[in-house]
């Protein structure tokens, strides 16, 4: 897997993101070895589409987020916004491209400035960019919370830490929002709040996508979640691509063993469907500091043979927008 | 060497933040409000001296007939002499009010112009780390292992040896002057390395990073989401760093490294009383020995107040 | 390995910067040093030529700084006018004392130290812990002018129970005058030190007993001892360590105020004389031992953090 | 693992009786555990399900007497074995800790020591309680890694906690925590902190031995998922108090709580289309120190009504395996009846149930 290709980019024109090739590093200490956090994906993004990233810890899901954002540059690679090069934008070109594009983060708590008030820290988009007076400013900002369904007027007499890790996930949306930006960014949004509270936040999504004519990429580790919002999923593994599906198609006929691998993992809230054991993986997710020749997913799979180790899989198509990245896919294109 | 870290907490497990909000088994403000009205009675007397009458009304260098008349001098303390007085019969109360002046204007420039140095240093080393950061912690080791005594010989003793300094808008003592350089120099290594070790951990805080996701520059991430983070701290620091600074201007002023004339500050007073004080000298020696432990005191407890307040894990300086 | 080096090379780049920066100021704030140098009699012309030759006091600053480092080297760094010796039996008669004086405090206040803050910790806000910090807090703002004076009064002037005028006794002569000399100013020096530390340690372990892996010992069923004294305490080490190294220049230049008063012939007070006589050679000398003791505990100190954590051991493996 | 008793095979082996925990804050007290009874069989798993914020962490400490003294209010009755736990004292405590009951912690990075090699951790309780010698204990961690699956075990007994893998060292947890051969394991969120490849080969591992050692196993955990394949039987918590519970496949087939109910619909589930409309709880879980009179889940029930928000609903058994605590269950004529009513303004969708 951890396959390389660009079999599932759409033409040129019609994507709103375009990532190619996005290497992105990270030095360990001062050895001078490279933890290969992103090494090689490629993958784009539809208007008004809701793209998924889904895999577990150190498959570069997070890291690929950032990068698109130039949070730190991307070591290779290019990423095109509406056709717009960002890696090699600087200075005012790429600050002005950035209010198009808006991140969430994981932590709600976290990602507020604790000593602002809630207001301010919505309105500080608009105070760096200069944005209208200051009566306008307001404005927005209040409608802007009353869209996410935060009370402006508590907003402004409150910090932070007097609202739940919910209502601070909604403030960080507002913040993302109040540029009227093309493309948010969501990197793990729901995974530290409660299930009825990440419902609330999911729904709260999918609303202001439609209101506001957004385009998601929604990055997070748990694939039920990713598959309820997403128009298409693509499958990381250890900084490469798996799998690209329409969501409902991933789940219900997966072509990678990864893929599958991670679908009989989920717990499932239903005692009839019990796993068996000879569904589990084993071992774990290898060092990205030396990665496994080949495939990444080889050390781990259960129909892996000497070819994995070998050659390096590339995507290919199945058909119906499905791409996979294996020697031996579970099935083949119809 | 690695760095004294005050822990901002983040996210602390349920049980113990249920645990550490119960409220402390005395919840005795006493000595909180018993230090800010001392500090506040002191520096009401150090600013008003000149004009005090009960300052005032006692003539600090005896000259003439009524030094003849002290020159058997009692030394208790009296109504007439709150303080009593030393072997020259100067009035140890007015002496007193006076080195105050000096001691609290050495201590608070001093711990000002640290924090804007030191503050402002560790603050670019954290944020910009790298090269800046290495070549800034080498000048903090340096400035760490340079005897105090040795830095208050180059400035105090030989620079500033007296005269007045102008500076423009101040015009002050050169000596005066010189121990507040000493001073300054002798804690912005410290400072600057608190405030390093907060600011590297703020600025891997999300907000700093949805920040620059926004398009702020450096500089407005510096101020608008670090710096007052940082402030709790700082403040807290500012009292207990005045309070060590106030013991190291007495060890400097006690070896005569510090202002003298016309008054001296408490250090120099008691080293100067103090061999008087098997001849029933002992008064000149504790009045300035209790105001400078008093003094001490207050800015702690208000320090440790503060932290406190702001939840700060405790922090050497 | 490599972190090691660099972290020695960096100390070493550290003394260097002392010493050269210690070398100019002295030298740019005097308006003869060759003048000062053959001290106050015998100044003729021709001495002090001679004197300016010697010691290189006609050339640049970077080539006297080399001459100078290199008589370090040879530890040969000349006579001193004033006190009539050299400076190399100066500082070898007076530097042990001080460094003992320095070791003991810093023994003493840990021997004291350790078992208060750990019981402090363990009874937490009890009457113990609440006198323990009004104690430590009263200590920590009580300036070691005050105790040394406080202390020499009623210990040597009143009870005459310790010398004051303290005089130079080893330890493997007589170790009981020794130490009855060295009593009062160690307790001087200690007495802060105590205050310190047990703030810094009770406060430390009170936040390890908070957290995860110490519930997990509680419920594998080990007894309190056990988990206070091999689980906590060595994971609440490293800011006393830090501590230690940082308080340890600060000892230092305390005790030229506890030997001042105590009049105990240390290197404190030698600096102390050299200064009040601007005796250049003996003050660089003092600074530089000065800034070489600090340097070697900091990097002791660094090296000690390695072996009580095997995280921090393995990271620097990697770098 | 050898049993240092003989202990019997069945039977009831802990019994809570109106078990409160109350913490005393700056606030007031805030009323962590409310009132929870129920009762453990020897060999048997229960699954406590709550969100943040309901009672189960601590409710499972309060159990094994692990909370801080300070400020810590307990009542009602613990009865282990048929032994009173809370007149045990601490020292007793200490010698059922390890030996009779131990607990494996969400986050095994902070519940590990971290300068202590992991050899030395497994052998503590073995040298403590079962008075071994160096060797033989080293022998029988060392025998226990191999049990708990840890690859390489010899090497892993000399290495510290930051060397291994996160499911290495929740594995290794395990070994601790089973070292003394526990008649009662507590899992708090075992997996919370885990992959989701890695967290099915620690519940199945946790299953497992709790076969192979005829132990009874408390799953603490967030994740209805989680406990659906790993328990016999689940408590649903819901602040402070037990909204329900029953049999594994009784609650998921028949569950009567509203909450249940809410909790279950509000998962994204894999087997439902993408952009299916997820029902939300409204508001948030009430404060604790002043807890809604009535049912504490009320205030955001759809089905409530005035008495609800009067009286508290006593929790009560509707069958031998399944009890809960509500006035309009699921499939009450109110319930039925709003149910229309939902559906039919639209808030939800007739095929929002779940099958």
């Amino acid at each position: 897997m951890a396959g390389t290709g660009k079999a599932h980019l759409h033409p040129e024109g019609d994507a709103l993101l375009r990532v190619e090739d996005l290497l992105v590093e990270f030095p360990v200490g001062r050895t001078g070895l490279k933890v290969n956090a992103v090494t090689g994906i490629s993958f784009d993004v539809l208007p008004g589409e809701t793209l998924g990233l889904v895999g577990e810890s150190g498959c570069g899901k997070s890291t690929t987020g950032k990068a698109i954002m130039q949070l730190p540059r991307p070591n290779g690679g290019s990423i095109a916004f509406g056709g717009q090069e960002l890696t090699s934008l600087a200075g005012e070109g790429m600050r002005t491209l950035r209010t198009n594009i808006q991140m969430i983060f994981q932590d709600p708590i976290s990602s507020l400035n604790p000593r602002r008030k809630v207001t301010n820290i919505v309105m500080e988009p608009l105070n760096i960019w200069g944005i209208g007076t200051p009566e306008e400013r307001l404005k927005k900002v209040n409608e802007v919370l009353e869209a996410v369904g935060i009370d402006p007027e508590r907003a402004a007499s409150s910090r932070p830490y007097q609202f739940s890790g919910g209502q601070c996930q909604r403030i960080s949306i507002a913040r993302a929002l109040v540029l009227d930006p093309k493309m948010i960014i969501c990197d793990e949004p729901v995974s530290a709040l409660d299930v009825s509270v990440q419902a609330q936040v999911l729904n709260l999504l999918e609303d202001l996508k439609a209101k506001f004519g957004l385009t998601l990429v929604f990055i997070a580790h748990d694939l039920a979640v990713v598959k309820n919002i997403s128009d298409r999923v693509a499958v990381m593994y250890l900084g490469k691509m798996c799998e690209v599906a329409k969501s409902d198609d991933l789940y219900l006929r997966p072509a990678h063993p990864y893929t599958q691998v991670l679908l009989n993992s989920i717990p499932v809230p239903d005692p009839k469907v019990r796993p068996t054991g000879n569904q589990r993986v084993q071992g774990e997710i290898p060092s990205p500091v030396m990665p496994p020749s080949g495939c990444r997913f080889r050390t781990r799979c259960p129909i892996a043979q000497d070819r994995c180790a070998a050659e390096e899989p590339q995507l290919q198509a199945l058909g119906d927008d499905h791409y996979v990245a294996c020697h031996f896919p579970l099935r083949t294109a119809n | 060497m690695s760095d004294t870290v005050i822990e901002i907490p983040s996210r602390p497990n349920i049980i113990t933040s249920l645990v550490r909000r119960i409220p402390p088994l005395r919840k005795w403000k006493f000595g909180l409000v018993l230090s800010v009205s001392y500090i506040v009675v002191l520096t009401f007397l150090a600013v008003f001296a000149n004009v005090l009458p009960f300052v005032r009304r006692y003539n600090v260098l005896p000259k003439g007939a009524e030094a003849r008349r002290l020159a058997s001098y009692r030394g208790k303390p009296s109504s007439e002499y709150w303080f009593g007085n030393d072997k020259l019969g100067r009035d140890t109360f007015a002496r007193s009010v006076y080195a105050a002046q000096k001691t609290l204007t050495i201590g608070l420039a001093s711990i000002v112009a640290a924090l804007v140095i030191g503050g402002l240093l560790g603050m670019l080393a954290g944020y910009y780390r790298g090269w800046y950061d290495r070549v800034l912690s080498v000048i903090f080791d340096v400035l760490l292992a340079f005897p105090a005594i040795v830095l208050a010989l180059i400035v105090v003793g030989r620079f500033f040896q007296g005269g007045r300094l102008n500076l423009g808008v101040f015009e002050m003592d050169k000596r005066f002057f010189g121990v507040i350089v000493v001073l300054t120099l002798l804690s912005i290594a410290p400072l600057a390395r608190i405030v390093r070790a907060q600011t590297l951990s703020l600025s891997q805080r999300e907000y700093v990073l949805a920040a620059r996701g926004l398009g702020a520059s450096s500089w407005r991430i510096l101020v608008r989401e670090i710096l007052p983070n940082l402030l709790p701290a700082m403040f807290s620091v500012a009292f207990t760093g005045l309070a060590v600074l106030l013991v190291a201007e007495g060890g400097l002023a006690f070896l005569g490294f510090s202002v003298q004339l016309p008054f001296p500050t408490w250090g120099f007073m008691i080293n100067e009383a103090r061999s008087d004080l098997t001849k029933g000298g002992g008064w000149a020696v504790f009045f300035p020995c209790v105001l400078l432990f008093l003094t001490v005191l207050a800015f702690n407890v208000i320090g440790d107040r503060v932290a406190r307040r702001f939840d700060i894990r405790e922090a050497t300086l | 390995m490599r972190y090691f080096a660099q972290r020695f090379l960096q100390l070493v780049v550290v003394f260097l910067i002392v010493t050269f920066v210690t070398m100019v100021a002295i030298q740019a704030a005097s308006k003869d040093p060759a003048r000062d140098l053959a001290g106050p009699l015998n100044s003729t012309e021709a001495r002090v030529e001679e004197i300016r030759k010697h010691y290189h006091l006609d050339r640049a600053y970077p080539i006297r700084y080399a001459y100078w480092l290199k008589n370090l080297v040879t530890v040969d760094l000349g006579n001193s006018p004033t006190l009539g010796a050299s400076v190399r039996t100066l500082v070898g008669q007076r530097a042990p004392i001080t460094l003992l004086l320095g070791l003991y405090s810093i023994v003493l206040a840990l021997a004291i130290s350790l078992p208060v803050a750990v019981y402090a910790a363990y009874r937490r806000d009890g009457p113990f812990d609440r006198f323990i910090s009004g104690a430590t807090f009263a200590a920590v703002s009580l300036p070691n002018i005050i105790l040394a004076v406080l202390l020499g009064y009623f210990f040597a002037t009143r009870w005459r129970i310790f010398p004051y005028a303290a005089s130079k006794i080893w330890p493997w002569d007589n170790p009981g005058e020794h130490f009855k000399n060295v009593a009062l100013p160690t307790v001087t020096l200690a007495v802060g030190l105590v205050a310190i530390f047990v703030r810094l340690l009770r406060s430390d372990l009170v936040n390890t007993l908070q957290s995860d892996f110490i519930v997990m010992a509680r419920a594998k069923g080990l007894s309190p001892a056990r988990i206070l004294w091999r689980h906590a305490l060595r994971s609440s080490l490293f800011s006393l360590m830090t501590s230690v190294a940082l308080q340890f220049g600060g000892i230092l230049g305390g005790a030229v105020v506890a030997e001042q008063i105590f009049a105990l012939p240390g290197m404190g007070l030698l600096l102390f004389q050299a200064v009040q006589q601007k005796d250049l050679l003996v003050v660089q000398a003092c600074a530089a031992l000065f800034a070489l003791a600090v340097v070697i505990i900091n990097f002791a100190v660094d090296m000690l953090y390695a072996v009580v954590d095997p995280r921090i051991r393995h990271a620097r493996a990697l770098g | 693992m050898t049993a240092p008793i003989n202990r019997p095979q069945e039977g009831t082996l802990l019994e809570l009786r109106n078990l409160r925990t109350h913490f005393s804050t700056a606030r007031g007290v805030v009323r962590a555990v409310d009132g929870v009874s129920f009762t453990l069989d020897r060999g048997k798993s229960l699954g406590i399900v709550g969100e943040s914020g309901s009672g189960k962490t601590i409710l499972a400490r309060s159990i094994m007497g692990l909370l801080p003294k300070r400020g810590t209010i307990r009542h009602g009755e613990v009865l282990y074995a048929g032994q009173d736990l809370a007149s045990l004292g601490l020292k007793g405590m200490r010698k059922f800790w390890g030996q009779e009951m131990s607990m494996i912690f969400q986050d095994p990075m902070t519940s590990l020591n971290p300068l202590m090699r992991i050899g030395h951790q497994i052998s503590e309780p073995l040298r403590v309680h079962l008075d071994m010698d160096k060797v033989n204990a080293r022998a029988t961690a060392l025998k226990l890694l191999q049990d708990v699956g840890i690859p390489e075990p010899e090497k892993r007994l000399d290495q510290y906690p930051h060397e291994l893998s996160g499911g290495m060292r929740q594995r290794a947890m395990i070994a601790i925590a089973l070292a003394c051969g526990p008649t009662l394991l507590f899992a708090d969120e075992p997996t919370t902190a885990l992959d989701v490849t890695v967290q099915a080969q620690i519940l199945d591992l946790i299953q497992d031995q709790r076969r192979d050692r005829n132990m009874s196993v408390i799953l603490v955990t967030h994740d209805l998922g989680v406990v659906a394949g790993h328990t016999d039987e689940i408590a649903v918590m819901y602040a402070g108090t037990l909204a329900e519970k029953a049999s594994t496949t009784e609650l998921f087939a028949n569950r009567k709580h509203p909450y249940t109910e809410a909790l279950l619909r509000s998962i994204p589930r894999l087997d439902q289309p993408s952009h299916t409309r997820l029902l939300a709880i409204g508001g948030r879980p009430p404060d604790l120190i002043t807890p809604p009179t009535g049912c504490r889940f009320a205030p955001r029930c759809p089905y409530a009504e005035d008495k609800c928000r009067a009286e508290i609903p006593e929790l009560e058994a509707a069958s031998a395996d399944h009890s809960f605590a509500c006035w309009h269950p699921v499939g009450s004529p109110r319930w039925q009846s709003k149910q229309d009513e939902l559906v039919s303004t639209g808030v939800l969708s007739a095929s929002g149930g779940i099958a």
